[in-house]
Protein backbone atom coordinates (compact mmCIF):
# COMPACT_ATOMS: atom_id res chain seq x y z
CA UNK A 1 0.00 0.00 0.00
CA UNK A 2 1.46 3.14 -0.89
CA UNK A 3 -0.05 7.06 -0.69
CA UNK A 4 1.86 9.71 -1.84
CA UNK A 5 0.75 13.18 -2.20
CA UNK A 6 2.87 15.08 -4.74
CA UNK A 7 3.37 18.75 -6.26
CA UNK A 8 5.09 17.43 -9.05
CA UNK A 9 3.21 16.38 -12.13
CA UNK A 10 1.54 13.53 -12.18
CA UNK A 11 2.03 10.63 -14.40
CA UNK A 12 -0.89 7.82 -13.66
CA UNK A 13 0.44 5.20 -15.60
CA UNK A 14 4.18 5.46 -14.82
CA UNK A 15 3.38 5.27 -11.58
CA UNK A 16 1.15 2.36 -11.88
CA UNK A 17 3.99 0.40 -14.04
CA UNK A 18 6.55 1.11 -12.29
CA UNK A 19 4.80 0.19 -8.80
CA UNK A 20 4.06 -2.87 -10.12
CA UNK A 21 7.39 -3.44 -11.39
CA UNK A 22 8.78 -2.68 -7.78
CA UNK A 23 5.86 -3.90 -5.41
CA UNK A 24 3.83 -6.90 -6.85
CA UNK A 25 5.23 -10.20 -7.74
CA UNK A 26 4.71 -10.98 -10.93
CA UNK A 27 2.05 -13.60 -12.57
CA UNK A 28 -0.05 -13.47 -9.45
CA UNK A 29 -2.53 -10.49 -9.38
CA UNK A 30 -4.71 -11.39 -12.62
CA UNK A 31 -6.11 -8.14 -12.36
CA UNK A 32 -5.91 -4.21 -11.72
CA UNK A 33 -8.55 -1.78 -11.68
CA UNK A 34 -7.21 2.21 -11.77
CA UNK A 35 -8.88 5.87 -11.72
CA UNK A 36 -7.21 8.61 -13.05
CA UNK A 37 -9.38 11.79 -12.50
CA UNK A 38 -8.49 15.01 -14.43
CA UNK A 39 -9.00 18.27 -13.53
CA UNK A 40 -11.97 19.13 -16.24
CA UNK A 41 -12.10 23.18 -17.20
CA UNK A 42 -15.31 23.84 -16.29
CA UNK A 43 -17.60 23.65 -13.05
CA UNK A 44 -20.97 24.64 -12.44
CA UNK A 45 -20.80 26.60 -15.58
CA UNK A 46 -18.10 28.71 -15.57
CA UNK A 47 -14.65 28.21 -17.41
CA UNK A 48 -11.84 27.45 -15.15
CA UNK A 49 -8.34 28.08 -16.20
CA UNK A 50 -6.39 26.57 -13.63
CA UNK A 51 -6.85 25.35 -9.91
CA UNK A 52 -4.84 25.26 -6.73
CA UNK A 53 -5.34 22.19 -4.38
CA UNK A 54 -4.24 23.08 -1.12
CA UNK A 55 -4.11 20.11 1.59
CA UNK A 56 -2.90 19.25 5.13
CA UNK A 57 0.99 17.50 4.57
CA UNK A 58 0.68 14.87 7.14
CA UNK A 59 -2.49 14.74 7.65
CA UNK A 60 -4.16 14.12 4.27
CA UNK A 61 -1.70 11.30 3.58
CA UNK A 62 -2.68 9.87 7.21
CA UNK A 63 -6.39 9.87 6.42
CA UNK A 64 -6.26 8.51 2.70
CA UNK A 65 -3.77 5.61 4.23
CA UNK A 66 -6.64 4.51 6.78
CA UNK A 67 -9.43 4.39 3.33
CA UNK A 68 -7.19 2.18 1.73
CA UNK A 69 -6.26 -0.01 4.73
CA UNK A 70 -10.01 -0.31 4.70
CA UNK A 71 -10.19 -1.24 1.62
CA UNK A 72 -7.56 -3.51 1.77
CA UNK A 73 -9.57 -5.41 4.86
CA UNK A 74 -12.78 -5.10 3.44
CA UNK A 75 -12.20 -6.71 0.21
CA UNK A 76 -9.93 -9.28 -1.13
CA UNK A 77 -7.45 -7.07 -2.66
CA UNK A 78 -3.61 -7.09 -2.62
CA UNK A 79 -2.14 -4.07 -2.83
CA UNK A 80 -3.52 -0.31 -3.14
CA UNK A 81 -1.32 3.27 -4.65
CA UNK A 82 -3.04 6.50 -4.60
CA UNK A 83 -0.83 9.17 -6.31
CA UNK A 84 -2.97 12.85 -5.44
CA UNK A 85 -1.54 15.96 -7.06
CA UNK A 86 -1.60 19.27 -4.63
CA UNK A 87 -0.52 22.99 -5.82
CA UNK A 88 -1.47 24.35 -8.69
CA UNK A 89 -3.36 21.96 -11.30
CA UNK A 90 -4.15 22.82 -15.14
CA UNK A 91 -7.04 21.16 -17.18
CA UNK A 92 -6.82 17.70 -18.60
CA UNK A 93 -3.35 17.44 -15.74
CA UNK A 94 -4.12 14.13 -13.99
CA UNK A 95 -5.31 14.85 -10.47
CA UNK A 96 -5.49 11.90 -9.01
CA UNK A 97 -5.25 7.83 -9.39
CA UNK A 98 -6.44 5.18 -7.64
CA UNK A 99 -4.67 1.57 -8.44
CA UNK A 100 -6.07 -1.80 -7.13
CA UNK A 101 -4.46 -4.96 -7.66
CA UNK A 102 -6.04 -8.16 -7.02
CA UNK A 103 -7.08 -11.66 -8.27
CA UNK A 104 -10.90 -10.73 -8.08
CA UNK A 105 -11.83 -8.38 -10.54
CA UNK A 106 -15.40 -7.54 -8.74
CA UNK A 107 -13.06 -7.18 -5.09
CA UNK A 108 -10.33 -4.54 -7.22
CA UNK A 109 -13.27 -2.39 -8.56
CA UNK A 110 -15.44 -2.16 -5.49
CA UNK A 111 -12.21 -1.25 -3.66
CA UNK A 112 -11.37 1.09 -5.95
CA UNK A 113 -14.38 2.76 -5.76
CA UNK A 114 -14.26 2.90 -2.24
CA UNK A 115 -11.16 4.91 -2.05
CA UNK A 116 -11.80 7.26 -4.83
CA UNK A 117 -15.31 8.12 -3.68
CA UNK A 118 -13.85 9.12 -0.13
CA UNK A 119 -10.72 11.03 -2.03
CA UNK A 120 -13.27 13.00 -4.43
CA UNK A 121 -15.69 13.56 -1.13
CA UNK A 122 -13.98 13.57 1.91
CA UNK A 123 -10.11 13.76 2.24
CA UNK A 124 -8.26 16.69 3.42
CA UNK A 125 -8.00 18.80 0.26
CA UNK A 126 -9.10 22.56 -0.29
CA UNK A 127 -9.85 23.67 -3.87
CA UNK A 128 -9.24 27.29 -5.03
CA UNK A 129 -10.12 27.69 -8.95
CA UNK A 130 -9.62 30.52 -10.89
CA UNK A 131 -11.69 31.63 -13.90
CA UNK A 132 -11.01 32.86 -17.21
CA UNK A 133 -12.39 35.97 -15.92
CA UNK A 134 -9.19 36.00 -12.90
CA UNK A 135 -11.71 35.77 -10.56
CA UNK A 136 -10.09 33.16 -7.47
CA UNK A 137 -12.24 31.78 -5.34
CA UNK A 138 -12.57 28.55 -3.23
CA UNK A 139 -14.73 25.88 -3.42
CA UNK A 140 -17.46 25.21 -0.83
CA UNK A 141 -18.63 21.87 0.84
CA UNK A 142 -21.36 22.21 2.20
CA UNK A 143 -21.07 18.79 4.35
CA UNK A 144 -19.77 19.94 7.60
CA UNK A 145 -19.72 16.77 9.58
CA UNK A 146 -16.99 14.14 8.57
CA UNK A 147 -18.25 11.59 10.44
CA UNK A 148 -21.54 11.83 9.02
CA UNK A 149 -20.55 12.06 5.45
CA UNK A 150 -18.11 8.89 5.89
CA UNK A 151 -21.29 6.48 7.13
CA UNK A 152 -22.99 7.91 4.10
CA UNK A 153 -19.99 6.71 1.70
CA UNK A 154 -19.70 3.36 3.54
CA UNK A 155 -23.25 2.60 2.96
CA UNK A 156 -24.03 3.63 -0.82
CA UNK B 1 3.67 24.79 27.26
CA UNK B 2 3.44 25.56 23.62
CA UNK B 3 1.42 24.76 20.81
CA UNK B 4 1.71 24.47 16.82
CA UNK B 5 -1.14 25.96 15.48
CA UNK B 6 -1.87 26.30 11.30
CA UNK B 7 -4.28 27.29 9.23
CA UNK B 8 -5.26 25.94 6.05
CA UNK B 9 -7.10 26.91 2.46
CA UNK B 10 -9.75 30.11 2.80
CA UNK B 11 -8.94 30.28 6.77
CA UNK B 12 -5.41 31.06 6.22
CA UNK B 13 -5.92 33.96 3.90
CA UNK B 14 -8.55 35.24 6.61
CA UNK B 15 -5.91 34.89 8.94
CA UNK B 16 -3.30 36.46 7.06
CA UNK B 17 -1.08 33.30 8.48
CA UNK B 18 -0.01 29.57 7.31
CA UNK B 19 1.07 29.35 11.30
CA UNK B 20 1.34 30.29 14.47
CA UNK B 21 3.12 29.26 17.74
CA UNK B 22 0.83 30.43 21.23
CA UNK B 23 2.10 29.66 24.63
CA UNK B 24 -0.48 28.53 27.26
CA UNK B 25 -0.02 28.98 31.03
CA UNK B 26 -3.32 26.89 32.23
CA UNK B 27 -3.24 22.77 32.73
CA UNK B 28 -5.37 21.02 30.14
CA UNK B 29 -6.22 24.25 28.29
CA UNK B 30 -8.46 23.16 25.28
CA UNK B 31 -8.26 23.94 21.77
CA UNK B 32 -11.17 26.63 22.28
CA UNK B 33 -8.51 29.02 24.59
CA UNK B 34 -6.08 28.38 21.50
CA UNK B 35 -8.67 29.56 19.39
CA UNK B 36 -8.93 32.64 21.54
CA UNK B 37 -5.38 33.82 21.56
CA UNK B 38 -5.14 33.41 17.89
CA UNK B 39 -8.35 35.64 17.36
CA UNK B 40 -10.16 38.00 18.31
CA UNK B 41 -13.65 36.54 16.49
CA UNK B 42 -15.60 33.85 17.70
CA UNK B 43 -14.81 30.68 15.72
CA UNK B 44 -16.97 30.61 12.55
CA UNK B 45 -19.63 27.56 13.24
CA UNK B 46 -17.80 25.36 10.00
CA UNK B 47 -14.84 25.85 10.54
CA UNK B 48 -13.04 22.12 11.62
CA UNK B 49 -10.44 21.30 14.09
CA UNK B 50 -7.87 18.60 13.79
CA UNK B 51 -5.30 17.96 16.43
CA UNK B 52 -2.15 15.99 15.72
CA UNK B 53 -3.70 15.15 12.27
CA UNK B 54 -6.49 13.81 13.72
CA UNK B 55 -10.43 15.54 13.99
CA UNK B 56 -11.91 16.75 17.50
CA UNK B 57 -13.73 20.03 18.27
CA UNK B 58 -12.84 22.66 20.57
CA UNK B 59 -13.31 20.85 23.81
CA UNK B 60 -10.20 18.94 23.41
CA UNK B 61 -7.90 18.87 26.29
CA UNK B 62 -4.09 19.98 25.06
CA UNK B 63 -0.32 18.50 25.92
CA UNK B 64 2.99 20.87 25.14
CA UNK B 65 3.84 20.01 21.77
CA UNK B 66 0.94 19.51 20.78
CA UNK B 67 -0.44 20.64 16.71
CA UNK B 68 -3.97 22.36 16.09
CA UNK B 69 -5.14 22.96 13.20
CA UNK B 70 -8.03 25.06 11.72
CA UNK B 71 -9.79 25.08 8.36
CA UNK B 72 -12.59 25.53 6.51
CA UNK B 73 -15.04 22.12 4.96
CA UNK B 74 -12.93 20.08 3.38
CA UNK B 75 -13.88 19.86 -0.85
CA UNK B 76 -12.04 16.36 -1.90
CA UNK B 77 -9.80 16.10 -4.30
CA UNK C 1 -15.16 3.57 -29.54
CA UNK C 2 -12.30 1.25 -30.52
CA UNK C 3 -11.94 -2.27 -29.94
CA UNK C 4 -8.65 -4.08 -31.26
CA UNK C 5 -7.96 -8.11 -31.21
CA UNK C 6 -4.02 -8.05 -31.76
CA UNK C 7 -1.48 -11.13 -31.73
CA UNK C 8 1.24 -7.98 -30.75
CA UNK C 9 2.15 -7.79 -26.94
CA UNK C 10 0.35 -5.26 -25.07
CA UNK C 11 1.11 -2.03 -23.43
CA UNK C 12 -1.84 -1.07 -21.97
CA UNK C 13 -0.90 1.89 -20.56
CA UNK C 14 0.28 3.27 -23.66
CA UNK C 15 -2.66 1.83 -25.44
CA UNK C 16 -4.72 4.07 -23.16
CA UNK C 17 -2.72 7.29 -22.89
CA UNK C 18 -2.82 6.93 -27.54
CA UNK C 19 -6.20 6.80 -27.68
CA UNK C 20 -6.70 9.69 -24.78
CA UNK C 21 -4.22 11.72 -26.88
CA UNK C 22 -5.56 10.92 -30.20
CA UNK C 23 -9.35 10.80 -29.94
CA UNK C 24 -10.54 12.62 -26.94
CA UNK C 25 -10.93 16.18 -26.00
CA UNK C 26 -8.75 17.41 -23.46
CA UNK C 27 -10.52 18.80 -20.48
CA UNK C 28 -13.56 17.42 -20.67
CA UNK C 29 -13.92 13.36 -19.60
CA UNK C 30 -12.97 14.04 -15.92
CA UNK C 31 -12.08 10.62 -15.28
CA UNK C 32 -10.71 7.60 -16.83
CA UNK C 33 -11.30 3.86 -15.14
CA UNK C 34 -9.63 0.70 -16.35
CA UNK C 35 -9.06 -2.90 -16.16
CA UNK C 36 -5.90 -4.06 -17.08
CA UNK C 37 -6.10 -8.34 -16.82
CA UNK C 38 -2.60 -10.23 -16.76
CA UNK C 39 -2.27 -13.68 -17.17
CA UNK C 40 -1.64 -15.85 -13.78
CA UNK C 41 0.41 -18.31 -13.75
CA UNK C 42 -1.40 -20.73 -12.39
CA UNK C 43 -5.31 -21.70 -12.78
CA UNK C 44 -7.17 -24.52 -11.01
CA UNK C 45 -4.07 -25.40 -8.74
CA UNK C 46 -1.66 -26.22 -11.79
CA UNK C 47 1.08 -24.23 -12.73
CA UNK C 48 0.62 -23.05 -16.08
CA UNK C 49 3.51 -21.84 -18.11
CA UNK C 50 1.87 -20.68 -21.27
CA UNK C 51 -1.44 -20.19 -22.84
CA UNK C 52 -2.77 -20.18 -26.72
CA UNK C 53 -5.62 -17.61 -27.07
CA UNK C 54 -7.55 -18.36 -30.24
CA UNK C 55 -10.40 -16.02 -31.64
CA UNK C 56 -12.10 -15.82 -34.66
CA UNK C 57 -11.35 -12.73 -36.63
CA UNK C 58 -14.12 -10.77 -37.42
CA UNK C 59 -16.65 -11.96 -35.02
CA UNK C 60 -14.88 -11.58 -31.89
CA UNK C 61 -14.46 -7.79 -32.93
CA UNK C 62 -17.71 -7.45 -34.09
CA UNK C 63 -19.25 -8.83 -30.78
CA UNK C 64 -17.35 -7.05 -28.28
CA UNK C 65 -18.49 -3.36 -30.11
CA UNK C 66 -22.03 -4.47 -29.62
CA UNK C 67 -20.88 -5.09 -25.98
CA UNK C 68 -19.17 -1.59 -26.29
CA UNK C 69 -22.34 0.14 -27.86
CA UNK C 70 -24.63 -1.38 -25.27
CA UNK C 71 -22.43 0.25 -22.63
CA UNK C 72 -22.37 3.29 -24.41
CA UNK C 73 -25.84 3.18 -24.42
CA UNK C 74 -26.42 2.20 -20.94
CA UNK C 75 -24.28 4.74 -19.11
CA UNK C 76 -23.40 8.36 -19.61
CA UNK C 77 -19.78 7.91 -20.77
CA UNK C 78 -17.71 9.23 -23.41
CA UNK C 79 -15.62 6.76 -24.82
CA UNK C 80 -14.73 2.93 -24.70
CA UNK C 81 -11.26 1.30 -25.57
CA UNK C 82 -11.09 -2.44 -25.64
CA UNK C 83 -7.30 -4.11 -26.52
CA UNK C 84 -7.10 -7.95 -26.05
CA UNK C 85 -4.02 -10.12 -27.27
CA UNK C 86 -4.84 -13.37 -28.97
CA UNK C 87 -2.05 -16.19 -29.88
CA UNK C 88 0.57 -17.01 -27.77
CA UNK C 89 1.08 -15.13 -23.96
CA UNK C 90 2.96 -15.77 -20.82
CA UNK C 91 2.28 -15.26 -17.65
CA UNK C 92 2.19 -11.89 -16.19
CA UNK C 93 1.71 -10.37 -19.54
CA UNK C 94 -0.97 -7.98 -20.17
CA UNK C 95 -3.92 -10.01 -21.56
CA UNK C 96 -7.07 -7.64 -21.64
CA UNK C 97 -7.52 -3.81 -21.33
CA UNK C 98 -10.73 -1.80 -20.76
CA UNK C 99 -10.80 1.92 -20.65
CA UNK C 100 -13.96 4.08 -20.24
CA UNK C 101 -14.15 7.68 -20.08
CA UNK C 102 -16.46 9.57 -18.41
CA UNK C 103 -17.46 12.87 -16.75
CA UNK C 104 -19.00 10.65 -13.77
CA UNK C 105 -16.98 8.34 -12.33
CA UNK C 106 -19.60 5.80 -11.22
CA UNK C 107 -20.65 5.51 -15.00
CA UNK C 108 -16.80 4.78 -16.04
CA UNK C 109 -16.89 2.11 -13.16
CA UNK C 110 -20.41 0.60 -14.31
CA UNK C 111 -19.70 0.93 -18.13
CA UNK C 112 -15.98 -0.86 -17.49
CA UNK C 113 -17.29 -3.75 -15.34
CA UNK C 114 -20.14 -4.64 -17.61
CA UNK C 115 -17.77 -4.92 -20.72
CA UNK C 116 -14.59 -6.45 -18.87
CA UNK C 117 -17.59 -8.89 -17.03
CA UNK C 118 -18.64 -9.62 -20.89
CA UNK C 119 -14.74 -10.29 -22.23
CA UNK C 120 -14.00 -12.63 -19.17
CA UNK C 121 -17.04 -14.72 -19.35
CA UNK C 122 -18.90 -14.47 -22.87
CA UNK C 123 -16.73 -13.13 -25.72
CA UNK C 124 -15.58 -15.47 -28.60
CA UNK C 125 -11.83 -16.56 -27.37
CA UNK C 126 -10.77 -19.79 -26.44
CA UNK C 127 -8.09 -20.79 -24.34
CA UNK C 128 -5.49 -23.38 -24.76
CA UNK C 129 -3.14 -23.77 -21.42
CA UNK C 130 0.15 -25.13 -21.53
CA UNK C 131 1.12 -26.82 -18.14
CA UNK C 132 5.01 -27.07 -16.35
CA UNK C 133 4.24 -30.71 -17.22
CA UNK C 134 4.11 -30.00 -20.91
CA UNK C 135 0.29 -30.77 -20.67
CA UNK C 136 -1.66 -29.14 -23.49
CA UNK C 137 -5.24 -28.83 -23.05
CA UNK C 138 -8.02 -26.64 -24.05
CA UNK C 139 -9.90 -24.85 -21.19
CA UNK C 140 -13.52 -26.14 -21.04
CA UNK C 141 -16.66 -23.91 -19.98
CA UNK C 142 -19.91 -25.23 -18.55
CA UNK C 143 -22.16 -22.69 -20.48
CA UNK C 144 -23.49 -23.83 -23.68
CA UNK C 145 -26.11 -21.06 -24.10
CA UNK C 146 -24.82 -17.40 -25.48
CA UNK C 147 -28.23 -15.85 -24.79
CA UNK C 148 -28.55 -17.52 -21.02
CA UNK C 149 -25.54 -16.24 -20.02
CA UNK C 150 -25.98 -12.95 -21.62
CA UNK C 151 -29.34 -12.11 -19.77
CA UNK C 152 -27.72 -13.70 -16.41
CA UNK C 153 -24.79 -10.73 -17.07
CA UNK C 154 -27.14 -8.62 -17.70
CA UNK C 155 -29.20 -8.73 -14.72
CA UNK C 156 -26.00 -9.18 -12.82
CA UNK D 1 -23.89 -22.49 -53.99
CA UNK D 2 -20.53 -22.32 -52.37
CA UNK D 3 -20.13 -22.07 -48.59
CA UNK D 4 -16.96 -20.94 -46.23
CA UNK D 5 -16.65 -22.85 -43.37
CA UNK D 6 -14.50 -22.45 -40.10
CA UNK D 7 -13.23 -24.45 -37.43
CA UNK D 8 -11.94 -23.08 -33.88
CA UNK D 9 -9.96 -23.83 -30.93
CA UNK D 10 -10.22 -28.19 -30.09
CA UNK D 11 -13.14 -28.73 -32.53
CA UNK D 12 -10.17 -27.55 -35.29
CA UNK D 13 -7.67 -29.82 -33.85
CA UNK D 14 -10.54 -32.60 -33.96
CA UNK D 15 -11.51 -32.08 -37.68
CA UNK D 16 -7.64 -31.91 -38.35
CA UNK D 17 -8.24 -28.50 -40.17
CA UNK D 18 -9.12 -24.74 -39.80
CA UNK D 19 -11.30 -24.45 -42.92
CA UNK D 20 -13.26 -25.80 -45.37
CA UNK D 21 -15.11 -25.06 -48.54
CA UNK D 22 -18.12 -27.11 -49.44
CA UNK D 23 -20.79 -26.92 -52.74
CA UNK D 24 -24.28 -27.39 -51.83
CA UNK D 25 -27.24 -28.44 -54.72
CA UNK D 26 -30.08 -27.62 -52.55
CA UNK D 27 -31.42 -24.14 -52.53
CA UNK D 28 -32.15 -23.18 -49.10
CA UNK D 29 -30.37 -25.71 -47.27
CA UNK D 30 -29.24 -26.00 -43.93
CA UNK D 31 -26.55 -25.32 -41.66
CA UNK D 32 -27.46 -29.23 -40.53
CA UNK D 33 -26.12 -29.85 -44.56
CA UNK D 34 -22.93 -28.27 -44.27
CA UNK D 35 -22.12 -30.28 -41.26
CA UNK D 36 -23.13 -33.59 -42.63
CA UNK D 37 -20.62 -32.69 -45.58
CA UNK D 38 -17.42 -31.96 -43.30
CA UNK D 39 -18.24 -34.99 -40.75
CA UNK D 40 -19.29 -38.15 -41.02
CA UNK D 41 -20.29 -38.12 -37.31
CA UNK D 42 -22.91 -36.18 -35.55
CA UNK D 43 -22.21 -33.01 -34.14
CA UNK D 44 -21.22 -32.81 -30.53
CA UNK D 45 -24.30 -31.13 -28.15
CA UNK D 46 -21.86 -28.57 -27.25
CA UNK D 47 -20.80 -27.49 -30.44
CA UNK D 48 -21.93 -23.41 -31.26
CA UNK D 49 -22.90 -22.05 -34.99
CA UNK D 50 -22.11 -19.06 -36.09
CA UNK D 51 -23.46 -18.22 -40.12
CA UNK D 52 -21.77 -14.64 -40.99
CA UNK D 53 -20.14 -14.05 -37.87
CA UNK D 54 -23.65 -14.21 -35.68
CA UNK D 55 -24.70 -16.93 -33.84
CA UNK D 56 -27.05 -19.31 -35.09
CA UNK D 57 -28.13 -23.18 -35.21
CA UNK D 58 -28.38 -25.80 -37.31
CA UNK D 59 -32.03 -25.26 -38.87
CA UNK D 60 -30.47 -21.88 -40.38
CA UNK D 61 -30.87 -21.84 -43.94
CA UNK D 62 -28.17 -20.59 -45.65
CA UNK D 63 -27.32 -18.69 -49.38
CA UNK D 64 -23.99 -18.67 -51.61
CA UNK D 65 -20.85 -17.08 -50.08
CA UNK D 66 -21.76 -17.69 -46.23
CA UNK D 67 -19.05 -18.32 -43.72
CA UNK D 68 -20.63 -21.37 -41.60
CA UNK D 69 -18.42 -21.55 -38.46
CA UNK D 70 -18.32 -24.27 -35.97
CA UNK D 71 -16.77 -23.82 -32.37
CA UNK D 72 -17.32 -25.58 -28.79
CA UNK D 73 -18.13 -23.03 -26.25
CA UNK D 74 -16.29 -19.92 -25.61
CA UNK D 75 -14.10 -19.29 -22.77
CA UNK D 76 -14.12 -15.66 -22.26
CA UNK D 77 -10.83 -13.64 -22.90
Amino acid sequence: MKVVVQTDKLDPYQAITHHETTELESGKHGGVVSFVGTMRDFNDGEDVTAMNLDYYPGMTEKHIEQVCQEAMEGWDVMDVLVVHRAGDVYPSDPIVLVAVWSAHRAAAFDACRYVINYLKERAPFWKCEVTTEGKKHWVEHNSEDPGAAKSRLKSA
Amino acid sequence: MEIDVKFFASLRERMGRTSDKVTLDQPAATVAVVWAKVSSEPMPSNILVAVNKEYTDLNQALKGGDEVAFFPPVTGG
